[in-house]
């Protein structure tokens, strides 16, 4: 799979994480792609952190309104339903446990549940912004991330660059596999039928608890 | 109780060293032409609490970019190179606060307490120097509230009386700030002499000292 | 997704010992139609967080009156004398709380935090048994959030997503409670199919659960 | 004077404390009336605690809305420029020195500026309302009340009642005068003509400083 597949079948995957109802958090990059693939049968509301619920794509010639834009600064649409409010509602929403679900990258996760991905001391300190509030309160945590970076490893004992918050993560998926976050450490519940559990432990630091249950990752 | 004044006036208002909150998120919703105002001025040592720090060519980014900052608390400088720059070469100090922390800080100045119990930053480095409080089990930070000297925002629409209201996601920090700092000013796309509709008026107009147009 | 449920669906779901906030401003504002439903049902030993404990013959004051309650949390209860009466015999455990402190500690509920720092009750009764802090040389009292199964409310309209709009003083602790619970059903004078407009919608319809019509 | 008259002297004094643009909140009783007198060159909004600012008289039968209403659940109407909103809001526009002034009846108020005016124990135990938040954030606090209950001090060296609040009265305003409370103590700043220092003393527990500056109590 070239960089496109991978991220297209990571977002896929993701995507069967929806139920209907909920209400869900994407961040920049790879996440906002999990919105192409939304099954038919689910009303899922998207919530933007700069400050509204029912984040729509990108706008027409005439739809454009320079004053709807998503946490990217991007110009988009809102949904039937949909609602603005201000930064203080908007984290109210995030942190009181509304967002059922959000979807982020990372530049690091680790077995206990530890994500980093604000900043490379001395390198890259672009800020939190939302990222510590959302994984801190949104009910569930999926990151969405290639396996490694340019072949070093990305899912580790544990983290070596500052957290963006600590035992949070639930979910890691990945074009190698789907990976519980558990309390005796991380479950491959799923793995990439074109990869083997061994090839899956190569590229990840702490030692995998390979489910009895494990299962084909599959997208259509 | 005349609210209405030009922008001249309301930046002449603003001295060196002041404390800013400045509504706007990415720039979106932020008093573009109180900002424009503030960079021909060229009001120093100022410190901002803003989401962010805009871009070099728009926004408050432009205030960064013409040096005018000694402090910015923000959530996050990515999108403006020349706010890392600065605070790699120890020109300005940046305090980066999470999104959720920053607005609630905000709205404890407006609302006059003391602070609040938070989840969010316990175990990374947001917790450096503050107190952590447990409550049921769980760790919170104690985050303290933001006060400053001038809140310049946005609003769509303000009334003779300074209620105003907002249009979709040019709202976020916006009305938040009104009346977090001793003084408000607002800048407004449109200003009417009638009084909004009292159930459809977002922001009380007791939370807004000024108001200003835009390009006026 | 359906939220629109008939008013039987809706007090079915309260059980005997649930703890319920409930909307209203001396009456003004509550959702009238749910309580009488609730009085016909009977439900025991419930708490009750509300601003008030309105009249005899009005509001949550009929939950009062049929002994529904074993816990009170309220600002004043000086408008219903059943409840002052049934805490002087120990019937009822009443909670007086300053009216501020108790539109916050929802709203910490709804908003995930953990308690906020307040200057109001200090150096009075309502200190007891709180943790006091300083900050800057002021003190505050710690005040915690207040949780409930469920908040019934009030509001003027629906959308089906659950957005909200209020009128006039009708607003009060309604839009406060929306979501600061573990369900949230709200009874409403209109309902439509059709999406609000979303700069004017108040309430977000994530925080609402289910949708009842006043009489329905 | 009679009782109407009493509390008619004492509004129309406390109105002139009033200024142009004051946002001012009004407990129940006597201090309602102060609405009444509020200069014709002044521009002074009420603000009502269960939930608008704007207050205005009462209702034609025409005005009528069973949903404006002020905090003592009586039918109001909301003035041009004004604006409903929340309890949260309500009590954020309170607690946050928005309000520039609140005046208040009391049961007692001491030389310390503490003030009990919400419960008498084990016989009145009605709440204390938003008052504890009024007067905790209120710029400044007038207490309005007559100088004596039956006969017995109301100004005392110290509370028996439960405080509503601590060292928060700014001042005192009854017929027989209106004293400042300082860190010093409590000063007699003015006096009704019909009344000597000794006989206000007489009624005021604590020993009342008289201001250098004394002047008569008047009202048009």
């Amino acid at each position: 799979m070239d960089k496109e597949n991978i991220q297209e079948f990571i977002a896929k995957r993701v995507a069967q994480e929806l139920h209907d109802g909920d209400v869900v958090n994407l961040g920049i990059g790879l996440p906002t792609l999990v919105a192409n693939y939304v099954p038919h049968d689910k009303a899922v509301m998207f919530q933007s952190e700069n400050g509204f619920v029912g984040l729509g794509p990108t706008p027409t010639e005439e739809q454009f309104d320079p004053y709807i834009t998503n946490a990217g600064g991007k110009p988009v649409t809102i949904k039937k339903g949909g609602i603005f409010f201000d930064s203080a509602t908007s984290f109210g929403i995030i942190r009181g446990g509304h967002v059922d679900l959000t979807v982020l990258g990372a530049l690091q996760v680790d077995a206990k549940g530890n994500i980093a991905n604000y900043m490379i001391p001395g390198k890259m300190v672009p800020g939190m912004g939302g990222a510590m509030d959302l994984i801190s309160g949104a009910k569930k945590v999926i990151v969405a991330m290639e396996h490694t970076a340019k072949g070093s490893m990305k899912i580790l004992k544990e983290c070596s660059l500052p957290l963006t918050a600590a035992n949070e993560v639930n979910l890691i998926v990945t074009e190698m596999g789907v990976i519980e976050v558990t309390e005796k450490g991380l479950v491959l519940v799923e793995i990439n039928p074109e990869f083997s559990v061994e090839q899956v432990q190569d590229l990840t630091e702490p030692e995998l608890i390979v489910s009895e249950d494990l299962k084909p990752m599959e997208v259509e | 109780m005349n609210k209405l004044i030009s922008i001249e006036e309301a930046i002449d208002k603003i001295k060196d060293g002041d404390v800013l909150m400045i509504g706007g998120f990415l720039s979106v919703g932020a008093p573009l032409t109180l900002i424009d105002k503030l960079v021909e001025k060229g009001t120093k040592n100022l410190t901002l609490i803003c989401n962010d720090s805009g871009f070099v060519d728009s926004g408050v980014g432009k205030l960064v970019v013409n040096k005018q900052f000694s402090k910015v608390i923000a959530s996050h400088i990515g999108t403006n190179k020349e706010t890392g720059r600065q605070m790699m070469a120890g020109e300005t100090e940046v305090i980066l606060t999470p999104q959720g922390t920053l607005a609630e800080q905000v709205r404890c100045a407006c609302y006059g307490l003391g602070g609040f119990l938070t989840r969010t930053g316990v175990g990374t480095a947001v917790q450096e120097g503050k107190d952590v409080i447990e409550v049921d089990g769980v760790k919170y930070l104690l985050e303290k509230p933001l006060h400053a000297d001038f809140a310049l925002i946005f609003a769509q629409k303000a009334d003779k009386y300074g209620n105003l209201v907002y249009h979709g996601a040019a709202q976020n920090f916006n009305s938040v700030m009104a009346g977090a700092a001793t003084t408000t000013i607002v800048e407004v796309l449109e200003y009417s002499e009638e009084a909004l509709n009292p159930d459809v008026a977002e922001t009380p107009g007791v939370f807004v000292d000024y108001i200003v147009k835009r390009g006026a």
